[in-house]
C-alpha cells in the first residue's frame, strides 16, 4: 500500500490532491456527482470581511490552453460563511482550509479574529496576497518582501491553525516573497496564483474581460508553475503546495518533482469537477508502478 | 446532473450554417426535467479549447437527445466535424425550464439564431400537451430556415432580408400576433438585440415573458462565477452579494423578462 | 489602398510584420520556400562579442500551447556575424535589426562600437535585456531599472541607428523598465521576451531541459504578453512592438489594439516560417473591412 | 523543401503498435534526395502540438510517400487516429542522406525500434541498385515484427525475448554478420542504447559506420537549435562556435559513427 497521506504543519492530509481557491465555491456546493470526501482537502474561494458582488460581466474568456478570470473575489462575506457555510463542514469528509483576502492588513486580520472566535473545523488559512493593498495606491501586498512579511506576522499571532501564504507569479522574485513568508511563521506556501493576463476580440475591438486586465490559468501556465515551486524549493524549508494547470495526475507527479509537496487543481474543475479523485488512484498506481512507498519521497527529486 | 459520453447518432446541416446533432445520453435524460434546460459540451481533450460549450436540449426522444446549433467560431465549426458514432463528452442538464406555459395563457414563443433549440422544444413539448400556441422564428435570410413558413397553424418565419416569411426581426410579427390575442406569455430565446427589443415590448405591454439569456459559461456548475449576468432594478448599495448579479448557469438561462438587465 | 507602414524613430518600415530573435536565425539563412523580402524586418538571433555554443541538449520541449527552450545564445559571434553575414544584408529586401546580448556592460557597448565601425544595412539595434549580469552576481540586467538605464543611456550614446530595447515579462513591473528605457533614449521597446518556465518527464524524473529552467514561448503566452503590451503602452511614448504567441492575422490586431505599432513572430516560425508573408494580404484585407486607412490607427484603440 | 497539404491514401497497423501510413506528396517527392531523409508533420492546427514530429521517409514510390512509425506518445497516437482521404501538413525533405552504399562495401543494415523506416528504405535502395546486402532488423518481441526472418537471403529478425528469430539484440547479429564479411559497412538507426552499442562496436573493429540520430526537434529547419547534438572528441575550448554541437535537422541525422557523442 502506497502511503499518499502528507503532512503540512501538524496537520496531516490524507492525500495531496486539493482544489483550488475560486475554483470550487465553499466546497459544500458542489454538484452531487463529485464525492469531495475524497479529496486531500477543499482550500475555499476567497472570503473578505464584507460581501462582494463581483465585477460586471464579461468576466472569464478562453485563451490557448487557458482562460483568463475577472471575477473580482465574489463572495458572501465572513460573517455569512460563518453562519451558512461552516456548519455544514462537520460532515463533508475532508478538510477544509479558508482562503481569505483582504484590502487592508486590518481586514486580513480582522477576518482571521472573527473565525478564532468560534469553533469550527477549518484547519488553516490560506492567504491570499494577490490582492491591492488600497493603503499603499493599490499596490499588491504580494509584490512587496515587507508587506508580505507584515502581513504574515500579524497572522500568525493571531491563529495556531495553518498559516498558508498564496504567492503571486506576477514579482520579480517569487523565492524572496516565500522567504520573507516562512521568516514571519507560514506553515507553507502556496504558488502561484494566476498571472496577470489580457484578451482582447479582434472583430469588436472590445476587451474580452470588463476589468481588461484578468488572471490567467490553465495548462498555458504549468511551466510557469512548475518554475515557481522549483525556485521556492531552492529556498525554503516547509511545504511547498504546487498550483497552475495541473489536468492529470503525471502534472501531479511533476509538480512533486519540482518541489511540491502537494497540488492544487483549479481551472480543470470547470472541465470536470471530479477530477481529483480519480487522481488519487492513479497516483497510487504511480507510486506502486516506480517502487515509493510513501508519495513525500518523491518531493524536489527532479534530475538534470 | 452528470459527465456521460455520449454516442452521437445523427450530426447534419439543416439550413444554411444550422446543424442538427442527436446523440444517445440515458443517464443525461434520466435527470433532464424539460424545455430551457442545456448542456456543457467538451469538444477535445487536448485543452484546445478549455471551457465546454453550451447547447441547449432542443429535443428528448426516448433515451435520446437533440440539438440544434449554429456555426458560430472554431468550437461550433468542430462540432460539424464530428461522426456519427463518435463519442462526446457532455455534462447535462443544467439549468432551469421554461414555467407558466401549463397556464391560461396563450404561450407565444419565439426563437432567433442560436435561439432556436429551446424554443422548438417547448413548441413541441406544447403540442404534447395539446396547448395551442404561437411560434414565431426569426433569421437573417431565408436559407437559414428549415421549417415551413405556416401563418394559418400559427407558424410565422421572419427573413432580415425578406427572402422568407415575414419580411423583418421578430418583433413586427411578435407584435402583430400578441394583438390578435386576448392572453399572450412570450417564451423567447435569441440573440442579445433580440432580447433587448422583446423585454422593451413586453414590460411595456404589460405582457408576462420568459426569457432564455446567454451568458459566457466557465463551468455551468456554479464554480467558476463567470456567467454573470446583472439584475434589473437592483438598487445601489454595497456589500449586498448575489443582489446585482446572477449566475446564468444557477439560476437561469430562464428568466422573467423584468428580472435581467443587458446593459 | 491600406497603409501598412509603420514608423519607428527616423525608419519606415513597410509593414509591421518582424520575425522574432531567435526564430528566424540570422535573416539570410531561412528555407527557400520563404520570401523574406515581403516582411516588415527581420530581428536576428541574440549575437554576442565572443561566439557561444550554447546549452547542451535537450534543449527544447513542448508544452501546452507552448515550448520551453533553453539555446544558450548559441551564435558566432559578432566578427564573425560582421564578416560573413552583414554584406549579405545589401540584397535582402527587407530591413535587418540585429540583436544583441551580453554578460557586462562593456560587452554590449564593444558589440555596437564594432558594429558602428563599418558601414552596413543594418537599422538598428534590439537589446537583449534577459541576460544575465555577471559582474552582479548573476541578476538579469532587464529585471532592474537602474541597470536597464544605464545600459541604454551607453548604448544611446554609441549610435545613432534603432535602439530597441527587449523588455523581460519576469519582473513586477514591465512598465517602470520600459519607462526607464525611454527615458535613457530608446526609440523603442519591444516586449515581451520568454517566460520562465520548467517541463519535467514524469518517467524518467529528469528535467525536460538540461538547465532545468528555461524560456516558455508560443499561444499560451498570448494573453501575458498582450498585457505587458498594454500596461507598457499607458506609460511610455514610444513605439512598442509587441510579441508573444502570434500565430495569425488576428493575433497581430489584438496587439496592435492593445498598443503595439508592430509585432515579431517567434514561435510559429517553428510550424511554418512564412506565416509572416502571409499576414500581409491578410491585414490589407483586415483593414479594407473595417474601413481603416493606416493600420497604425489601430494602435491601443481597445474597447471596455 | 516545402510544406505540403498531402492526402493520406494509407495508414494501418503493420506489427504490433507499427504502423504504416501511405500519403501523396508530389512537391516534397520532387525535392527528395534520398534514404535518410525525413519529413516534420504537424498534427493539428490548434496548437495543442506546438512542434511538428519528425518521420523518417521509409519509401518513395512515384509521387507517393511511405512512413513507418511506432506509437509513443500523444502525437504518434493522434497519428493513428488520422483517416484515409485526410490530409495531412508536411515540412520536407529535410536532412541528409546514408551515402557510400555504393561503394566497395557489403552494406550491414540495422534498424531498431522508430529506426526500423530509413533502414528498409536504403535496404529497398539497395536491391533496386543490386547491391546485395544485410538487413538486421530488431525488436522487444516478436509480434513487434512484419518481415520474415530469412538468414538465407541475409534477412535477420532479432527480439530481446527471443519469441522471434535471433534472441537478443541487434548486437549479436551484428558481430556474427560482420565476421563473416570481409568488407563491411554498416548503416544504422535505432534507439539510443542500440546506436552507442553499435559505435563502440564499429570503431573498435575499425568498421566505417554511419548512424541515423535522433534528437528533439523544433523546426526542422535549423531556426530553432534545439536539435543540438554533441560531436566526439571536441577539444574544450572557447570560443569555436559550432564545434562542440551540431544541428541534427541541418548537418544530419546521418552522421558518421566517429563523427558524434551519445553522452
Ligand atoms: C445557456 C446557453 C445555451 C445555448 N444554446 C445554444 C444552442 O442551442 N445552439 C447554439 O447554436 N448556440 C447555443 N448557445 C451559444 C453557444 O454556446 C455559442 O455559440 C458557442 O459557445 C460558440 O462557440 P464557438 O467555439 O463556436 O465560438 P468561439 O469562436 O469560441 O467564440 C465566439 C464567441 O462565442 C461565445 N462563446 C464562446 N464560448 C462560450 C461559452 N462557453 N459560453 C457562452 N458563450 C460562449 C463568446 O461570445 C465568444 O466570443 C448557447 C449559449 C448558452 C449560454
Ligand atoms: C530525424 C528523426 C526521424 C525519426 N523517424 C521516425 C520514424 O521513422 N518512425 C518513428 O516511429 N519515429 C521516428 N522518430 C521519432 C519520432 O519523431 C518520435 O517518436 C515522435 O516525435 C514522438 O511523438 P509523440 O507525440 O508520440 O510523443 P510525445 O509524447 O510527444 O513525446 C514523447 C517523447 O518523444 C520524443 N519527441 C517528441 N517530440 C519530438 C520531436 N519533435 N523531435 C524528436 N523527438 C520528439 C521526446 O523524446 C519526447 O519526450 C524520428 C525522430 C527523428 C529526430
Ligand atoms: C475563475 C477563477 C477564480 C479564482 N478565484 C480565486 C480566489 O478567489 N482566490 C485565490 O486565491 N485564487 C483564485 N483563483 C486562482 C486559483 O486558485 C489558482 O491559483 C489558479 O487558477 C491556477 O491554477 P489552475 O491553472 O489549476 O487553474 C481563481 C482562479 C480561477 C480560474
Ligand atoms: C528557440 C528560441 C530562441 C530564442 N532566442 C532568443 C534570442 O536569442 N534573443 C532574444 O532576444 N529572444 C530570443 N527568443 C525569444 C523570442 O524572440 C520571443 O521574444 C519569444 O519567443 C516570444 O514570442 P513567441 O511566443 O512568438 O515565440 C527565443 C525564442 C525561442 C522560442
Ligand atoms: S458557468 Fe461557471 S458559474 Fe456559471
Ligand atoms: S530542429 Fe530546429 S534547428 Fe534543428
Amino acid at each position: 500500500m502506497t502511503d499518499l497521506r502528507i503532512q503540512i504543519g501538524n496537520i496531516e492530509f490524507k492525500n495531496p490532491i486539493f482544489t483550488a481557491s475560486g475554483t470550487f465555491g465553499y466546497g459544500n456546493d458542489v454538484p452531487d456527482f463529485v464525492d469531495v470526501s475524497k479529496l486531500g482537502g477543499i482550500f475555499t474561494k476567497s472570503i473578505t470581511l464584507h460581501p462582494r458582488e463581483g465585477n460586471p460581466p464579461p468576466r472569464i474568456v478562453e485563451t490557448p490552453s487557458g482562460m483568463i478570470n475577472s471575477i473580482g473575489l465574489a463572495n458572501v462575506g465572513v460573517d455569512h460563511y460563518m453562519r451558512e457555510m461552516v456548519p455544514s463542514y462537520s460532515t463533508i469528509g475532508t478538510k477544509i482550509i479558508m482562503n481569505i483576502a483582504g484590502s487592508t492588513l486590518d481586514e486580513y486580520a480582522e477576518i482571521i479574529r472573527k473565525m478564532e472566535s468560534i469553533s469550527s473545523d477549518i484547519v488553516g488559512y490560506e492567504i491570499n496576497i494577490s490582492c491591492p493593498n488600497v493603503k499603499k495606491g493599490g499596490m499588491e501586498f504580494g509584490v512587496d518582501r515587507s508587506l508580505t512579511a507584515e502581513l504574515t506576522k500579524i497572522l500568525r499571532s493571531l491563529t495556531e491553525r495553518l498559516l498558508i501564504v498564496k504567492l503571486s507569479p506576477n514579482v520579480t522574485d517569487i523565492a524572496a516573497i516565500a522567504t520573507a513568508a516562512e521568516e514571519c511563521g507560514a506553515d507553507a506556501v502556496s504558488a502561484i496564483n494566476t498571472v496577470v493576463g489580457m484578451s482582447i476580440n479582434p472583430t469588436t475591438w472590445k476587451s474580452n474581460i470588463y476589468t481588461v486586465f484578468g488572471g490567467l490559468s490553465g495548462p498555458a501556465l504549468k511551466p510557469i508553475g512548475l518554475a515557481a515551486v522549483q525556485k521556492i524549493f531552492h529556498s525554503v524549508k516547509i511545504p511547498i503546495i504546487g498550483i497552475g494547470g495541473i489536468t492529470g495526475s503525471l502534472d501531479v507527479i511533476e509538480y512533486f518533482l519540482a518541489g511540491a509537496s502537494a497540488v492544487q487543481l483549479g481551472t480543470v474543475n470547470f472541465q470536470d469537477p471530479s477530477t481529483g479523485e480519480r487522481m488519487i488512484d492513479e497516483l497510487e498506481t504511480y507510486c506502486k508502478d516506480v517502487s515509493i512507498d510513501s508519495i513525500s519521497s518523491l518531493v524536489g527529486k527532479v534530475k538534470n | 446532473m452528470l459527465i456521460e459520453q455520449c454516442k452521437i447518432i445523427r450530426n447534419e446541416e439543416i439550413a444554411g450554417g444550422i446543424w442538427e446533432m442527436e446523440f444517445s445520453a440515458p443517464g443525461i435524460v434520466s435527470y433532464y426535467t424539460g424545455p430551457g434546460q442545456f448542456l456543457e459540451i467538451l469538444l477535445d481533450n487536448k485543452w484546445s479549447f478549455t471551457v465546454r460549450r453550451p447547447m441547449s436540449i432542443a429535443n428528448v426522444e426516448e433515451k435520446r437527445i437533440t440539438i440544434i446549433y449554429k456555426i458560430f467560431g472554431r468550437g461550433t465549426t468542430l462540432l460539424t466535424e464530428s461522426k456519427v458514432g463518435g463519442i462526446l463528452d457532455i455534462l447535462g442538464p443544467l439549468g432551469n425550464v421554461f414555467s407558466g406555459w401549463q397556464g391560461n395563457y396563450v404561450p407565444i414563443l419565439v426563437g432567433g439564431g442560436v435561439g432556436l433549440a429551446p424554443i422548438l422544444n417547448l413548441f413541441r413539448e406544447c403540442q404534447k400537451h395539446q396547448i395551442h400556441s404561437k411560434l414565431i422564428i426569426g433569421a437573417k435570410t431565408g436559407r437559414e430556415h428549415f421549417m415551413d413558413h405556416d401563418p394559418s397553424n400559427g407558424i410565422f418565419l421572419t427573413t432580415d432580408d425578406g427572402t422568407l416569411g415575414n419580411p423583418g426581426t421578430v418583433m413586427p410579427s411578435l407584435k402583430k400576433v400578441c394583438a390578435d390575442i386576448d392572453n399572450p406569455m412570450v417564451f423567447a430565446c435569441g440573440p442579445l438585440p433580440m432580447l433587448k427589443g422583446m423585454q422593451d415590448f413586453v414590460i411595456q405591454n404589460k405582457i408576462p415573458a420568459q426569457l432564455s439569456v446567454e451568458s459566457y459559461m466557465g463551468c455551468g456548475t456554479g464554480l467558476c462565477q463567470g456567467c454573470a449576468i446583472k439584475r434589473r432594478n437592483v438598487k445601489e448599495k454595497a456589500h449586498s452579494y448575489h443582489e446585482r448579479y446572477s449566475l446564468v448557469c444557477m439560476d437561469g438561462p430562464v428568466y422573467s423578462a423584468s428580472e435581467v438587465s443587458f446593459d
